[in-house]
């Protein structure tokens, strides 16, 4: 399951949904990504959520098949935010439940890493200086690139 | 006729959101495409090569020599910033 | 916070926990851990989880207290039942939150990884053919050992 | 005297969960103190070595040559399996 919407998400539905799924799920991890209220040496009161409507799902539908090659999981909740955030307000969800502990753990952060990477959404910050569009992280390509087999 | 999508820092460095245009003869990929917009001036010409540009055809991230036939969705978009 | 409890837990209070702690915070990771009704070839009717009084806190103490050390974390929370289990119940919750992704996962990892090897909890399962006590996995001690610094 | 603990299928194994026990004056270390309860006989030196059996020392993992003075508590077990 794979939602790209406005509105906010509620932690325990996906977690619930995840695990009354089967009793054969023995581990379930989940991320959130909340927003900070400082980034880039700034304080920072509000942020927009812009994105690229029909390919953000394509991206985010074939991240989560590449981590269901990968690794043995039972269900994977995907989340994400568009549109205006404050500080503090959730931004995206990512939920994988699996057998084994380390396939859940593993699935998610590849997940993460990704979608960091590859998914067309862009942030842009309101400080008190103005409006700002978010550099992307040198240490967010690091992080994808980690998961490169040999 | 191609559908040209600009995003982010690069629509608002541009000025536009979203084009039409007529493909000409010459240009059949997405390298060829840039240098026909990069003509249009330095505004153009800049944005244009931002480090880490992307683009996109029928929203699949693809490299310049990606061949246009016409009909295509191309999107220039810089560098994500989602998660 | 670390609690050893015959109760159950509740997710959404623990992740509300974390989250409301600050603003500072763009990160967190959760795990949890469920009774499965299928492990070494047999379907399980019910557990029953013993540890040592005492010595459980203190070693779970230890763990959080290194993964500290090793990563820039702002909160853990640490829940782990004892008693009497179900399948689909839920054994054991762990909680990391921090300024960024992959802190938060891999203490939350680190974690798991030591409480399955260090921490004195035993398992006990009534399967169809009566009760046995749960043999440990060779896949958790491996997992443990991959944390060592070189 | 010490107090031993034994847990889990150690405890089943032995029949104890928990005993109180002088120490002679030559068992100085849990090696010894090992030793000591294997004499009681087969079901003891079985238990005493299980494949990974751990010993603590007042809450603490320790290896056998853990130096015991009178005082302390002794726990054997077998690998940990919660989580």
């Amino acid at each position: 399951m794979i939602i790209v919407q406005e509105q906010d998400f509620d932690l325990q539905a996906e977690y619930s949904a995840l695990r009354e799924d089967s009793p054969a799920i023995g581990a379930i991890v989940t991320f959130t990504g909340l927003m900070r209220d400082f980034n880039q040496g700034d304080d920072v009161q509000s942020l927009f959520l812009e994105h690229y409507a029909g390919m953000t799902e394509k991206v985010l539908e074939k991240i989560c098949a590449q981590a269901r090659d990968r690794w043995s999981i039972q269900q994977i909740r995907l989340i994400h935010r568009v549109g205006e955030l404050r500080p503090s307000d959730q931004i995206v969800f990512v939920g994988v439940s699996s057998a084994h502990r380390g396939d859940a753990f593993a699935a998610c952060e590849f997940i993460m890493d990704f979608l960091k990477t590859q998914a067309p959404f862009w942030k842009r910050e309101q400080t008190r200086d103005g409006d700002r569009w978010v550099d992307a992280r040198q240490s967010d390509a690091d992080a994808a690139r980690r998961w490169q087999k040999d | 006729m191609i559908n040209l999508l600009f995003f982010a820092r690069l629509r608002d460095d541009l000025d536009c959101q979203q084009e039409s245009l007529a493909l000409p003869e010459e240009v059949t990929n997405v390298g060829q495409l840039r240098d026909l917009l990069c003509q249009r001036g330095d505004k153009w010409q800049q944005a244009l090569n931002m480090p880490g540009l992307f683009v996109a055809v029928n929203q699949e991230v693809c490299d310049w020599n990606a061949e246009l036939s016409g009909g295509e969705e191309v999107a220039f978009f810089p560098p994500v910033t989602g998660g």
